[in-house]
């Protein structure tokens, strides 16, 4: 791994300010970022990111290729909960494997936008498609981790109390992130550059700002839950560390058999190989009751997390980069 | 002041909306609601410090006749079973306006 | 312990200000007020999600000794009579230290 | 109705996203914007609109059209509560009739505020005097409905327990948004250029952005309230919508009339043709208990308000464009 | 249905840290807390706007079996006597689940 | 005292906005900043201040000067609440002596930042390492009132419950001001002049907009205490703006016998003669809850901080000017 990508993401504000967050955990610190503000953080970012990918797809245009990287990434979304299913199910009841399937098939924004923040610090550039990309792989895994769920509850014969599938269908497809993401990625695309012009002091100039301060906190909550992965045995905190990685590297061989560019192809390594910490832990809570969300929000939050935005993010582009040239 | 029963509903604040539902089909036509409350049980620490509200609980409370109690309890009783949480009854009056 | 009554008002939360003024001039000396709490009731929805505190209750918690609850119902009555909301008057212990 | 302005209008990043909220409730999505974002977002807004018209009246100066026209402006918010009043009384209650006269007499600053967004985007100037007219013609009306409240009252004898004047004045024209607005304009007109260069990429530059943000939320809120549309009667329906444009073709000829600018005319029949649902409601429900909030906040927010931005901007300025040339 | 009983405790939500250490150290097992509560009493009025949480009260509720009540209780009252605050103790029923 | 000092000051729009949050409440409005926003202004501020700060020490370097600065700041942190203590134990009880003590020895941030824009406004440079300074000056104050609180608890044979060290220093050093503060000007250290290409329009061209919201807020608390004053006595009335003075006189003295630049003289000068109502009164609560904070928060806020930045900002900088010319 090359130790100027290592400095690079690790002088990198955001980055620094994570640390800064769970610094003060680990010192007792009071220090704290009261809600809704962090809800706030999280509905600034996605709009800024959403409708910044809207502009830049409205100038690149769509192509073969875009279409082809969209179908792929929901390709797998919905092929790593499978997998990652049958791997869990050897140690975890139905429930729980179901709801970690989800949550690693599904992606984390902000690792996404931890890695678009990286390729700016270095001067790597990407594509508008690829928000599109996160907002499509979101919902799949959801579906799939209920459904994997229902199946194995006929088989072992337990009595389900007939799911509804409308709330399911609307908790994944149409939940806050991704129709923010998608609404602001489709007003970026419908204003293009006049909109640009007129948004970008908001979207683009304090962007790197706001997401200092959402990383302070997620530093916060990252480290709090910390204490949880005590009562996690080896097998879940491997699983934890490792599926990512595994998850990372298919995104790479998959973005090079594509043709994707060097920032693209980081961008989908990032989205295979991260974890859902917000959309599918609320899904799950819902669909699944019997799963325990003091398992997968911590592998999530407390592991994954901060193994891809501190470790993953140079390794990453590090085998991006002797790939690539 | 008519004599009542207050019962107390504390459960996952993504659960609420489930449990008004199920309230109001079993006639109960007034209750308050307190968001964002935390607390601690058999399921563990309900925090309330994360992005999504599955670590947070909500507060319910409801005045109803008493002769309306057992149904609403029974009703709630399986949700609870489910998802966990609390429901507390206790007397009351209510200053009739 | 001592035997007080227990009064939970829940009311507008535009009206909390004179609610309080009035458990005040009826001599009143302790209560506890929690903010933004929504709920439903004879006069609709109170979903608490405008930009006006129109839509949104306070809840009011005071604990007194029984014997000046009367007095405090009797003037809170006309107060809920014209702009809603509930009352209720329960027992319990107050913890002296 | 020319079909570039339409367009300019439907286009505009703000609008766009006050449909993206609308989007949200019909779909049953759980996109939220958590209290207080949204009165921050009001208080941000205000400010901002604010200091900013009293930086230009600093630049422009005050002449005699500019008193006239805020003249007119507070006649127009005394007049319209008085002839709607009587309007009213023919199918609702006093209290009511009161309460929803007052809604339609006084200013919506959101929708004052879109619609300068809409004439940056077709660059055409306006004064800073238009946001003292909009702070001065917001407390007027809450007055005069309240009167006529009383005064009806009286005639039909029902006992009043006394009105106490000082908190109704109190209400009315010192309540956080005029006094917002009042004094933020004073603070532009005093510290002027100077001001505006350490203030604009707050007050300026991201204005915008946040606007979009808060226009999300009024999509939200707008939407919910639809559903209450069902139990008003087809003649509430009708005012809510006919009257705005009464009020704002009146705005229009007055306008004209003052010799404007094509810029603050159309500011002026925004004015004249919008409800309040932040000011009034608030001082409404305390000073008239007997009127029911579910029909003027529903009238001005889920019918007004969405007309006004989506088919009135448009409107309004072709009437102008082609009175103006 | 099971009989408990009820404790609130209100003081300053600096506090409110000890007071949980405190009961879970007398075996409670389960509590609900709401933060950003208001209020007044004989240290005067905690209004809940300033930048610290120095004017800022929490609300802890617990429910427990009636033989833990005077452990409990005895345990806060010290607490109490210097930080202030109210402690209610009230009847109740417990929906079993 | 010189009449240009004073109007740059007055008509530097945060200050404006303090009158107008102070007028709020003088007219009974219903104007409000609702919790969590002036957390946020305030998380915002610190780490900007912090940032900045950081970046300037960078391009700055630290040299003998500056350490010998930080040594002095660190001692007068220490010296302020010893003597005040002494001098207040004439007319009030240990527990109150100690932690008004403490409120005066350490500092206020938000004077601190005032007093910086106020720089800004009269474009007199200062050095990154004063934000330094303050971060050192918050916590020493908390100790030593606690120690002297303790001393005279034991003088008097009052049992003291055996107070715990740990969670104390925690509260004094780690607290979530100074621990963000701290953090942040580490951050602006690392990552120098390329972090503030990244940060600046978020970190710096914004800031004094959000100042002015922040300061709305204060006007609004601060007036809000103004009725407390009424129980105080005059001794305490007059501690809370003669000690300002003297200590602000001798932070003057210090600074020239240090041969500080103007700038950093004002800050230094305006960092001894403020009082904490942020850090200290969280941190007394705990360690004295004895004192009464009605006591320490009315003098911090409503006197001393209002009187520190609409007289003591051109005061002290007249003196300075004369002085150091
Ligand atoms: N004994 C109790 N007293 C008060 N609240 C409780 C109690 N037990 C549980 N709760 C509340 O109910 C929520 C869910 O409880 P549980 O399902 O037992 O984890 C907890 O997070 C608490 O807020
Ligand atoms: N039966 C009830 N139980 C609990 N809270 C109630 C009940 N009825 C009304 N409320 C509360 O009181 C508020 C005003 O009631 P109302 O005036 O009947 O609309 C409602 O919005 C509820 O928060
Ligand atoms: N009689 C009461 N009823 C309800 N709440 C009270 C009462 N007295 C005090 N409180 C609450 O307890 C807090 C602290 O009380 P105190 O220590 O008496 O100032 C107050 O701020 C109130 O929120
Ligand atoms: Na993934
Ligand atoms: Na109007
Ligand atoms: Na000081």
């Amino acid at each position: 791994m090359n130790v100027e990508l290592v400095l690079s993401n690790l002088l990198n504000p955001p980055i620094l300010f994570f640390f800064l967050g769970m610094l003060a955990i680990w010192l007792h610190s009071d220090l704290d970022v009261p809600q809704p503000l962090p809800k706030f953080f999280a509905l600034y970012l996605l709009l800024s990111i959403g409708f910044r990918g809207g502009v830049e797809l409205h100038k690149s245009g769509i192509n073969h290729q875009i279409v082809l990287t969209l179908l792929v990434a929901m390709a797998a979304a919905l092929l790593v909960p499978l997998y990652t299913f049958f791997l869990l199910r050897r140690k975890m009841n139905a429930g729980d494997a179901a709801a970690v399937a989800a949550t690693y098939g599904s992606v984390s924004a902000v690792t996404f936008i931890a890695a678009t923040s990286f390729l700016s610090e270095l001067n790597v550039p990407f594509g508008g498609h690829m928000v599109a990309a996160m907002a499509l792989m979101e919902s799949p895994a959801i579906i799939v981790g209920v459904v994997l769920f229902r199946l194995s509850q006929k088989q072992s014969g337990s009595q389900s109390g007939g799911l509804s599938w409308r709330p399911l269908m609307r908790d994944a497809f149409f939940n806050g992130s991704v129709l923010l993401l998608m609404g602001s990625l489709a007003i970026g695309l419908l204003t293009g550059t006049k909109g640009e012009a007129a948004l970008h002091p908001f979207t683009g100039d304090i962007f790197k700002g706001v997401l200092c301060l959402f990383l302070l906190d997620m530093g916060l909550v990252s480290a709090r839950r910390i204490s949880g992965l005590k009562k996690l045995g080896a097998f879940t905190i491997g699983f934890a560390v490792l599926v990512p990685l595994v998850n990372a590297g298919f995104g790479i061989l998959i973005a090079h058999f594509l043709g994707l560019g060097a920032g693209d192809a980081l961008l989908f390594c990032v989205l295979c190989g991260s974890a859902s910490y917000i959309a599918v832990p609320a899904a799950m809570r819902l669909a699944i009751p019997e799963a325990n969300p003091g398992l997968y929000v911590t592998m999530a939050l407390a592991l994954t997390f901060p193994f891809n935005i501190i470790v993953g993010l140079p390794l990453y582009m590090s085998v991006i980069n002797s790939l690539w040239r | 002041m008519q004599v009542i029963k207050r019962i107390e509903i504390i459960t996952d604040a993504l659960e609420m909306r489930a449990v008004i539902a199920l309230l109001e089909a079993h006639g109960v036509s007034g209750y308050t609601v307190i968001k964002d409350v935390t607390g601690k049980g058999e399921r563990g620490v309900q925090s309330g410090d994360d992005l999504t509200d599955v670590f947070k609980n909500s507060y319910l409370l409801t005045a109803c006749p008493p002769e309306q109690v057992e149904e609403i309890v029974e009703a709630i009783r399986p949700l609870l079973k489910i998802r966990g949480g609390v429901c507390l009854v206790s007397d009351a009056q209510w200053v009739m306006h």
